[in-house]
């Protein structure tokens, strides 16, 4: 364990190894620079899942015999290692679902359906993710609700100068705790104790958040929090989202099916007890299980040497692109490594994004063009699209170097 | 894997063959309390009478379900016939601390799983039992803990018991 | 191929060889009889998973680089597949979810809150999964509907004998087209047909009817058709809902956020073209593949050739049962093997089901007992809960008799 | 791996640099419609104006992409002035065609996968081109097939242009 982490700082030659993809020998070398749109799986992530498959796979919550008795007790186990991890304080808040879309929708949903009425405010902010927008959107045009969107500065933070007057009479209040985008990290804290003052409930879109820094659901302020499995060594299918209990517990049901009910007549039914009221039909198990192992990682690898290799490497990623592209490279959002993650979002040369990622891909350098589902924040940052690239446990700085020596194969192209 | 005997002794046997305080009461002035396992189907319904002093003065069980579910059931209701409310709550916790998983166990590849599981699989914190209450026949349960999927039978009885309460 | 099938008749052992939950030796070895619930999974969809985790996972529809196109690629290629095995139109028609229960919901949200209005008439089925019971329990609530129930005949039929009248001015008929309990295959075109002609929306809970016999769409004459990956060899974390183009071009989305939409403003949104409309958020990519996998595996044994594994399997485990225990064990649902699927579920000489199952699991023997996501049924078959062995392409004779032969420990112990 | 020249042709990489017929037109007159590509971002506006006899009198296009999104719309406004909607429709079929793959593949298990991928990813059905119908410089773009995700890129202009016609 020890080994893994150098003067607090990740091994990445060890912690590569620990991840199937780089075993093939690929020619240009794979640099993959894309984890904020989906990470790669460790080893012990894929074997846990395989495992589970090989030796005990049979419905959960159903079964008496100890085939599904096993099935169940690592399904259980997985939800008690989330909870953890994030600081919940029971499994019950901890709700599994197929991806952190699902969980915002479901709170739009059940908490707001049950909560919210024509011209009732909820607020969002100009760098949300759709994932966190469209939701509102749709609850918006269906109730008759007021959106009000908090801005951003040109240093790409969220604008908290007014934070007051912004949740006046806000009923509910969603943010991203980092953008997708910008990488900057909002100050989460700030805004819930703003918007508990205000009366409202504070949503809050961590997908890109628990899985590069230390998460603790109470410090952070927060009444919801969702993130997603594939972001964080976990396997596809599986999303998460813990919430206090209380509000949990008052919460109608959001999908119908078997698992969520404790009785059903012709005429009605009742809710099972959380977590399992929101977990209508077969869960995701073998995903749970994966993502259990994909936390396993992440607390071997310490999440602190986790933001510890991040900060560092964004900051060595700035530093090199600077130094080697001045103006003609503009990354967007905070300069500090210190207030954002390690997602870089630049615009190049006027070269189009698409052809970046195209040219770059031929050099083995994967990164994300586009406008990585957050238009109204490209529209605020007037461009159509960017290049993005987002760096992980497994990247280091030859990574950063191979990027920066790719982007000059776009300008031999576009640059006329 | 826990052989049978360790969950069907001879008294629990007994308890399911011959159910104690089986039937209904009138309420009012009885109360009455539903519940269900929503793994099987077991269904139970308790009807509760308490004296003017808080206590138990009379109990009766209906519903159906298997032997674990009828005999803790029924073992319950011996119990606490005659106990007060918090008698009644004491003999509660030590029964669920009882139904309670203690060790960790270790998943296939090795790691450490689970650890604390709440007894009726709820997550509940378990309460710390007080010392001094005996479970009396109702002991015959703890084999019950090898069967995780069990315990929600063994602890139905007393949900709803404390539902009514 | 021609080796795994023999005179017609799937060669089991061979099949067997196939499924690696049967590769380690078990004292007393593994009799899985709970296949309706969850099935085991082939090596080739263990494998086509993790091959995709191992060599080429990436997010998809978003990357330029080649590891998102390929990604892509198999992706879609795992939806064209389920899409010529149920007979679709097109690929279009497909839309992933994460279970049959979302894919249900998925139909009563959109296009029920879009359809349907106060005193509208929904017809279902006494045989329902809570799957598709519950979903509609939810929205009568919410909109002020009314159900009507199908009743079932004293032998476990449908009862069909006054369609007309049953359905008369219905909205929606939503029914299962084989029973999770009984086994009963229903008459779905009949019903369809005379739904139709009512005017109604036909919903079909096919989850145990694609696992198990060559399924057309278009001959089945359903709008919807919802199934589940997990009962059909393929991953958990992934379900099927196939709908009539013309109906999921017309029908609002479900849940909102990224991959869904064509644009986003802070005021309003587009959506994508059909399948990825009703898409939200990461899918359930690995998953979708490993169905993909699955439904190669079984078009590789071939539907007629599992259909008639399953007849003889049933006939024979109905003579066994009825031979050795006679009326002390009475199997509910249809007699006749040619009208039902494997699915035995059973009341034996007054023992509780979960007594039955605990003392079947000693030997080895896996059933599922209790309501089955049923308990409308079970009250209107009189029961509690029932044990129900079910079976699958990897059961045989020797599975019956093991089963046969465990009943007699349970009687040992229970009856008295 | 297909290389970038297959991709990017002197003459694609000159109609990106050279937009032709970039512009608007008054609506009316003229008719407009938008259309994006969800993948990245791209908009489209194109302004179309029809004669009396529906022939393409005028033809301009707005909004912003990438070089094939772009070179696309600016070689389809060239192919398409004073074609009739006839004439337009059997080259955007022909267009669709040659951005339809036709090969099918294999994946990592030697299972064969996909088949005919339909030109824009949308799965529509291709109809058969009508061999008379030159596309000229579009022929140029023939390499994006071998680009899936860019598929959609060169077809935007086209399918903007069908619903406005
Ligand atoms: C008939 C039927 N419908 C629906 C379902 C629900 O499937 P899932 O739990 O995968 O959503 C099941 C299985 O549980 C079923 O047997
Ligand atoms: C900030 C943010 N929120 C939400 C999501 C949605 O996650 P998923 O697609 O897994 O639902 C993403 C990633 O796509 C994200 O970056």
């Amino acid at each position: 364990m020890a080994a893994l982490i150098v003067d607090d700082v990740l091994d990445v030659t060890r912690v590569r190894a620990d991840f199937p993809v780089y075993d093939r020998r690929r020619e240009p070398p794979l640099v993959f620079l894309d984890s904020a749109a989906s990470s790669h799986k460790p080893r012990a992530v894929l074997d846990a899942m395989d495992d589970y498959y090989r030796t005990t796979h049979a419905n959960v919550h159903r079964g008496v015999y100890a085939m599904a008795e096993e099935a169940t007790a690592r399904f259980e186990a997985a939800r008690a290692k989330v909870a953890r991890f994030i600081g919940a304080a029971s499994s019950r808040e901890v709700l599994f679902t197929k991806n952190a879309t699902e969980s915002l929708n479901l709170v739009a949903h059940s908490w707001g359906r049950a909560n919210l009425r024509r011209g009732d405010v909820v607020v969002l902010t100009e760098m949300e993710h759709h994932a966190n927008l469209v939701p509102w959107l749709l609850l918006a045009d269906q109730l008759d609700l007021r959106l009000r969107y908090l801005g951003i500065t040109d240093d790409g933070l969220l604008d908290t100068s007014d934070l007051e007057t912004a949740l006046d009479g806000a009923r509910l209040v969603g943010l991203t705790a980092m953008s997708n985008v910008l990488g900057t990290l909002t100050p989460v804290r700030q805004v819930a104790d703003a918007a508990h003052a205000a009366g409202a409930v504070v949503v809050v879109d961590a997908s890109q958040y628990v899985p590069h820094l230390v998460t603790d659901v109470a410090a952070l302020g927060a009444d919801f929090l969702a993130f997603t499995g594939h972001k964080m060594l976990g396997p596809t299918g599986i999303g998460v989202l813990w919430g206090r209990e209380a509000l949990l517990e008052a919460m109608p049901p959001f999908l119908g099916g078997g698992e969520m009910i404790s009785d059903v007549r012709l005429d009605g039914f009742t809710c099972n007890e959380l977590p399992w009221k929101f977990e209508a039909g077969t869960p995701p198990i073998a995903e749970a299980i994966g993502l259990g192992a994909a936390v396993g990682e992440l607390e071997r690898y310490g999440m602190e040497a986790v933001r510890a290799h991040e900060v560092a490497l964004t900051s060595y990623a700035l530093r090199t692109l600077a130094g080697r592209y001045g103006d003609e490279l503009v990354v967007h959002g905070p300069a500090d490594p210190c207030g954002r993650g390690g997602v870089l979002s630049f615009s190049f040369r006027g070269i189009h994004p698409h052809d970046i990622s195209q040219v770059l891909d031929q050099a083995g350098v994967c990164v994300r063009a586009g406008h990585h589902c957050a238009k109204p924040l490209m529209r605020r940052l007037g461009v159509g699209a960017t290049a993005r690239a987002s760096f992980y446990v497994y990247n280091d700085e030859a990574d950063v170097d191979a990027l920066a020596d790719a982007l000059d194969s776009c300008s031999e192209l576009f640059c006329f | 894997m826990a052989g049978l005997e360790d969950l069907y002794r001879e008294i629990i046997l007994d308890h399911y063959r011959n159910p104690r305080n089986r039937g209904e009461l009138d309420c009012p002035p009885a109360r009455r309390a539903e519940g269900f396992n929503p793994l099987c189907g077991d269904e139970i319904v308790i009807y509760l009478d308490l004296d003017d002093d808080g206590r138990v003065a009379d109990l009766k069980i209906s519903g159906q379900g298997c032997s674990i579910s009828q005999s803790s059931a029924s073992m319950m209701s011996q119990a606490v016939k005659g106990c007060t409310v918090e008698e009644v709550r004491a003999l509660n916790t030590a029964f669920k601390a009882l139904m309670t998983i203690h060790e960790s166990r270790l998943d296939g590849n090795g790691n450490e799983i689970g650890g604390e599981t709440g007894g009726d699989g709820s997550g509940t914190d378990t309460p710390v039992p007080d010392p001094r209450v005996s479970l009396g026949d109702l002991a015959a349960l703890q084999g019950v803990v090898k069967f995780p999927v069990r315990i929600k039978c063994a602890t139905l009885a007393w949900n709803t018991l404390t539902q009514a309460l």
